[in-house]
């Protein structure tokens, strides 16, 4: 086992013991957290399959975060207030079902996210950032003003939605929810990383002229990993908004790109684990900073610049000090 | 709609993609000449309006106030430039934006601690506030059309210190070979430092301009900032006068967006939920003209360097 | 005469006021190694790059295998059978050299888009990468990050990645840079069998491999080709003499 | 952040007669930090104010910072809920974090007290008996100002709001009873600070008169515009962009012009009294209308502790309802919905001894509820 291999291991047995631990201790609101910890993790895990494989730094990947926010609202929105979602070809009343929900976010954060690739993969470097925060900013101030869903005020879900056999009600069913689809998109992308397209993707960041060389375009390549990208952080949106019970606009808003992004580079850009460690380190920070000073924002703007300015390869590089391995 | 008001919409469109070009070019020359993204470029601006306010507020002088915007914003430019951001340059895209996005964190939070969470007063000068008549009746605020002035002065100087002087050259040769100035035997750190701290002064200029009309407060950078790089990215990053064309489209994209979309809507729709819809529309405009730019021309307008 | 396998007519190249292609016509057939020559900034890198697709011949046609392939994109080019190697060399520095020669059996393969399945622990691509790799010698450093390898590994490399392709042509530019007397020599006479499984485009400065290898030589002087023939032509041809050979004799 | 405060024992506490029984502890989320944290802070000073000079030892308040990010206020919520064991939440500014925490606190069975945000679906539909909002209902304020400009006799008024749930309320609140003809009605976007647009077709419009809702930074630069464009016309607006933290910055831009409230520094009571005056010994600066708000949240709920038991929520709620508290606008009462019946004032901006302030010009509404009431079904 290589030392990113232990390190790993050992995130996810924090993971389970944790909220293990605040279950036998009643301390709800750790697993609470530990939850927002699960979510925002997985969210990063989608933008790390651009960002890390595919060198694609999009600032926009609140779309998507959103996207599966406002699936799981509206779906919900439209049982709870009586109201058909739609009559025509056929009648359908909205879900509170957790898994077509997630199916919904998923297919339309994908479809979105091929749009938006297919116009934003034409840039790069710095235009693509730009471009994909833009679009960013439009998903934003038409969720603001869209008055149907509620507009700024956002959509309340009064009661948590349902997964077949479990109570999501308790928390600690939830969490235990969260961790598992966690822990089956950490697998997914593992395989993915190593399986033909992760290697092909891997080059095509490295080297775009060497994958045209051997018959692929890049461009197939990075939309595809997009795709997934975004499908992927859709899915930790529908489930951050069941989380909150609770959708807003502030969930496709460019400062949540930035800490969606600042999650993975946390935790070490390319790394599995690295989105998972960059979550549990922000909310502690959040957490433990917060009660320190009102301005706390300050003591986290100098951490992030020490990781930046000194920290190669992000939190997991500074334990295991070799570049992410890529298997 | 009579057309005193459209030409007065139109002045309007141009006062404020004119203070979006101050804002935007000190980003475009800290881009093509440091390859760097600057997120924390709105600070600045942030920082020159609460210099401005500072200042006036203790002198009771405007101009002293523009001094002081224009010095400390650039001094807080040479100052982060020499501390962080130089060692930003060798780094990629992403760091740069981390690092920069940490930069706003301490710059929003810090300025909070100086100066509490109250907006700050800073009004526009006696001597030009007020409207003026124009030719063709429109009336104008003085203090607007003074605004466009010193903007365009400042827009002029720019082009003149670029294309006319030692330095100009620098930064030009900059912007093409970076090895070239090396040769060249210019101290690139000083260089460098140096349009950081040009950039910073035109950010926090137009930060005390457009505070005087305008609520100093913190977080006042970020909404600038964002259309600041919706400009700079359709003029094409890098290049001046691709940055004064695309401030000066997004300007009146923006203001006769806002006003000539709820018409069209009422035309499809009831007069009060056009102008809602219209309303949104208008929001999205700059985003959906930048998006519809890099499609056709993937580096904006002006661009050479993908 | 045999049908040429890779074939351009009269391409023509402007980088502004610059000709850097005028009315180059070269073509390879099976079985040889065809080299083109000429001094530096002579443009024989933008051929390359039109040949291969990466640059679009202001005028002119490239055929590969008889077709018309100017207007096809470089990795259309690639699958259709041609296999390149890069002067400078491009590889995916922090992968390892097995998964940078595996990538040549996964564009091959055409099937680029499977998501699950390590590609690593495929035997199928594992035995024509290693056989790859064991062919040009590197079969001791499959295990090590690319970034580790020397300059005349990663030359290795490319021509193991370009093996690959199973290519129907390779165009190669410059393999024989920064090898060595040694490696040269090594790299000489394994270029010297592989002429058998497809022709071989061959740009290059070293003129001792050129002379050993070449069937035919093409000489490109700012931009046009202004000899072409046998190794003995070329060294008899008074033109070339003049323009290019002319500082080495 | 997080600061408790266990107020220690005190003559005040004896006098007073004081608790009943259990302890109560109050969750306070509100906005501490960022853009919108003047608001913040002067709510929860106000609250603190009153906690203090109750000197109730059994009243334990527990302040986080909410950051004007709703996914941050539900998790404060769960915290205050799940760890804290809260048992009353309160201090939410903003309607859209308000709409986030609100229902599922008050479905597990808190209280929560608004001392400001109080939007109509709260008031209506998602009504619920634990929800008391102290402050107002979102529309009061916006009516109030319709109902004054009918009365000032505007017949041809300008209207304007940002292009968000709360501005859409506010436009068709000031719709509800002017009854005139408008001149012009606009939505700009959210956050926007040139109104340069606007403010031309203002002018271009005939306009009689201006009604503008554009809370925080967007009304101070809209007011510091409007003054330097020339136009002259009456302005009239909800207190919200004249309250005491703002209109320093304004300056001379807001002077004369007429806004709508509930509450001003110079009502004449014994319970405003000492609450300005204390405001202003405690923390040096003028109360606003947050902490007016604050300020009296902390008194209703004090008086409730004084008759019933926090646990036993059919006691208190009852207690609550009642409001036997010494409110610092006078006569308070709750509707049905648990919204406040009061009079809402017509306030014109002074300068006083070099302080921009307000001062009570008239009465707009007398016992005025909101609209939504008929809905509530509770």
């Amino acid at each position: 086992m290589t030392r990113e291999g232990i390190v790993n291991a050992l995130v996810l047995v924090c993971l389970v013991l944790v909220p293990g631990w605040a279950f036998y201790a009643g301390e709800t609101f750790t697993i609470t957290l530990a939850t927002r910890v699960v979510i925002l993790a997985l969210a990063a895990v989608g933008l790390n399959i651009a960002l890390g494989l595919g060198g694609l730094v999009s600032l926009g990947h609140a779309v998507f975060f959103g996207l599966g926010g406002y699936t799981m609202g509206i779906l919900a929105y439209h049982v709870q207030a009586y109201e058909p979602l739609f009559e025509w070809p056929f009648l359908f009343e909205g879900t509170k079902s957790m898994p077509a929900i997630w199916l919904a976010a998923v297919v339309l954060s994908a479809l979105t996210a091929f749009v938006i690739g297919l116009l934003c993969l034409r840039t790069s470097g710095a235009y693509f950032i730009m471009i994909t925060l833009a679009f960013g900013q439009m998903f934003y101030f038409f969720s603001i003003s869209w008055s149907a869903y509620g507009g700024e005020d956002g959509l309340s879900i009064y009661v948590r939605n349902g997964f077949p056999g479990l109570n999501t009600l308790d928390p600690i069913q939830f969490y235990g929810l969260c961790f598992c689809v966690l822990v089956v998109v950490l697998w997914f992308a593992s395989r993915l990383n190593r399986s033909r397209f992760g290697l092909a993707l891997n080059a095509a960041r490295q080297s775009p002229e060497r994958v045209e060389a051997v018959g692929l375009r890049p461009f197939h390549l990075r939309l595809t990993a997009f795709v997934i990208s975004g499908a992927v952080t859709g899915l930790a949106g529908a489930l951050f908004a069941d989380l909150n019970r609770f959708v807003s606009p502030a969930m496709f808003s460019w400062q949540m790109s930035g800490e969606i992004m600042i999650l993975v580079i946390l935790g070490g850009v390319g790394r599995l684990y690295g989105p998972v460690v960059g979550a549990i380190v922000f909310v502690a920070l959040e957490h433990v900073l917060g009660d320190l000073s009102d301005y706390w924002h300050i003591y986290l703007g100098l951490l992030l610049l020490t990781v930046v300015l000194f920290v190669r390869g992000g939190l997991i590089g500074a334990v295991t000090g070799r570049r992410a391995a890529h298997d | 709609m009579s057309l005193v008001l459209i030409a007065e919409q139109v002045l309007n469109g141009l006062q404020f993609g004119i203070m979006l070009f101050l804002m935007a070019a000190g980003l475009t020359l800290i881009f093509g000449v440091m390859g760097l993204i600057n997120l924390a470029h709105g600070s600045l601006y942030m920082v020159g309006a609460f210099c401005a306010a500072a200042v006036a507020g203790a002198t009771g002088s405007f101009l002293l106030g523009l001094v002081a915007a224009l010095a400390g914003a650039a001094l807080a430019g040479a100052l982060v430039e020499i501390v962080v951001i130089r060692r930003l340059y060798a780094k990629d895209h992403l760091d740069q934006v981390l690092a920069t996005f940490a930069l706003i964190l301490i710059f929003s939070e810090g300025t909070r601690w100086l100066f509490g969470s109250f907006p700050l007063y800073l009004n526009v000068p006696e001597y030009l506030s007020g409207p003026v008549t124009l030719p063709g009746g429109i009336e104008y605020p003085v203090y607007r059309l003074t605004l466009i002035v010193i903007g365009l002065v400042v827009a002029l100087g720019l082009f003149l210190l670029i294309g006319k002087t030692r330095i100009g050259v620098q930064i030009r040769a900059g912007e093409n070979d970076r090895e070239m100035i090396a040769a060249l035997g210019i101290d690139i750190g000083r260089l460098y430092t140096i349009v950081f701290a040009l950039g910073a002064a035109l950010a926090g200029l137009a930060g005390a301009l457009v505070g005087a009309i305008q609520s100093v407060q913190v977080g006042m950078g970020e909404p600038v900032l964002i259309l600041a790089f919706v400009v700079i990215v359709i003029g094409g990053i890098g290049s001046i006068k691709g940055t004064l064309i695309g401030a000066l489209l997004v300007g009146l994209t923006q203001t006769l967006g806002g006003i000539f979309l709820p018409e069209l809507m009422k035309i499809f729709m009831a007069p009060s939920a056009a102008t809602s819809v219209g309303a949104s529309l208008a929001s999205m405009a700059i985003y959906v003209l930048m998006a519809a730019v890099l499609i056709v021309r993937p580096t904006g307008l002006f661009g050479a360097r993908a | 005469m045999t049908e040429a396998v890779l074939e351009t007519r009269d391409l023509c190249k402007r980088f502004g006021a610059l000709e850097v292609s005028k009315d180059v016509s070269i073509s390879l057939r099976p079985g040889e190694i065809h080299a083109v020559i000429g001094p530096n900034g002579a443009g024989k890198s933008t051929l390359i790059k039109q040949i291969c697709g990466a640059e679009k011949p202001d005028d002119g046609r490239i055929y590969l295998l008889g077709e018309d392939v100017t207007h096809l994109s470089v990795d259309a080019r690639a699958r259709a059978g041609l296999a390149r190697t890069f002067q400078v060399s491009a590889l995916a520095m922090e992968d390892t050299v097995l998964e940078n020669a595996a990538l040549g059996v996964v564009g091959a393969s055409g099937k680029a888009f499977r998501f699950f399945r390590p590609v690593l622990k495929d035997t199928e691509v594992l035995s024509r990468v290693e056989a790859a790799l064991e062919r040009v010698g590197l079969a001791d450093a499959a295990g090590k990050q690319t970034s580790e390898l020397s300059h005349g590994q990663r030359r290795q490399l490319e021509v193991a990645i370009a093996l690959t392709l199973a290519p129907k042509v390779f165009v190669m530019d410059e393999p024989m840079a920064g090898l060595g007397a040694e490696g040269s020599k090594t790299m000489t006479g394994f270029l010297d069998g592989l002429r058998h499984e497809a022709p071989i485009l061959l740009v290059e400065h070293d003129m001792d491999a050129v002379f050993a290898l070449a069937d035919r030589i093409s000489v490109l002087v700012y931009g046009s080709i202004i000899a072409s023939g046998t190794v003995e032509e070329i060294r008899a041809d008074p033109a070339v003499r003049e323009a290019y050979l002319g500082d080495l004799s | 952040m997080l600061k408790s405060l266990a107020v220690g024992a005190s003559m005040l506490a004896l006098l007073s007669g004081a608790a009943l029984a259990e302890p109560v502890k109050v969750g306070m989320i509100t906005t501490l930090s960022g853009g919108g944290a003047s608001l913040g802070i002067d709510t929860r000073d106000g609250f603190l104010l009153a906690v203090k000079q109750a000197g109730n030892k059994d009243l334990e308040v527990v302040v986080e910072d909410d950051q004007r990010k709703p996914d941050i206020a539900v998790q404060l919520a769960d915290k205050m809920v799940q760890s804290e064991k809260v048992d009353v939440l309160t201090g939410i500014v903003w309607s859209n974090l308000a709409m986030a925490v609100v229902p599922s606190t008050t479905a597990q069975g808190k209280f929560y007290l608004s001392t400001n945000a109080a939007p109509s679906m709260l008031a209506g539909k998602g009504c619920h008996p634990n929800y008391f909002s102290v402050s107002y209902q979102n529309d009061n304020l916006h009516e109030a100002a319709g109902a004054y400009a009918k009365e000032a006799g505007f017949k041809k008024s300008f209207i304007l709001a940002p292009n968000y749930p709360a501005g859409k309320d506010s436009l068709t609140g000031f719709k509800r009873l002017y009854g005139g003809e408008l001149a012009g009605e606009i939505y700009t976007k959210l956050g926007q600070t040139d109104y340069a647009a606007e403010l031309a077709q203002i002018r271009a419009s005939g306009a009689d008169s201006i009604f503008f809702f554009l809370p925080g930074g967007m009304g101070i630069s809209f007011l510091k515009q409007y003054a330097d464009s020339g136009i002259e016309l009456p302005v009239v607006g909800p207190a919200f962009s004249f309250d005491q933290g703002i209109l320093q910055a304004v300056g001379d831009a807001a002077l004369g012009v007429k806004n709508t409230s509930q509450w001003n520094k110079d009502i004449d009571n014994e319970a405003n009294k000492a609450f300005v005056e204390g405001f202003q010994a405690e923390y040096g600066r003028l109360p606003s209308l947050y902490a007016a708000q604050g300020y009296d949240t902390a008194n209703l709920l004090l008086s409730a502790m004084a008759k019933a038991d926090v646990k036993d929520a059919d006691a208190f709620r009852a207690a609550l309802e009642e409001a036997d508290f010494k409110s610092v606008r006078g006569k308070f009462s709750f509707g049905p919905n648990h919204h406040p019946i009061q009079d809402i004032y017509v306030r014109e901006v002074i300068k006083e001894g070099g302080v921009y302030t307000n001062k009570i010009v008239g009465t707009a509404l007398t016992d005025h509820a909101d609209v939504y009431a008929a809905e509530c079904k509770m």
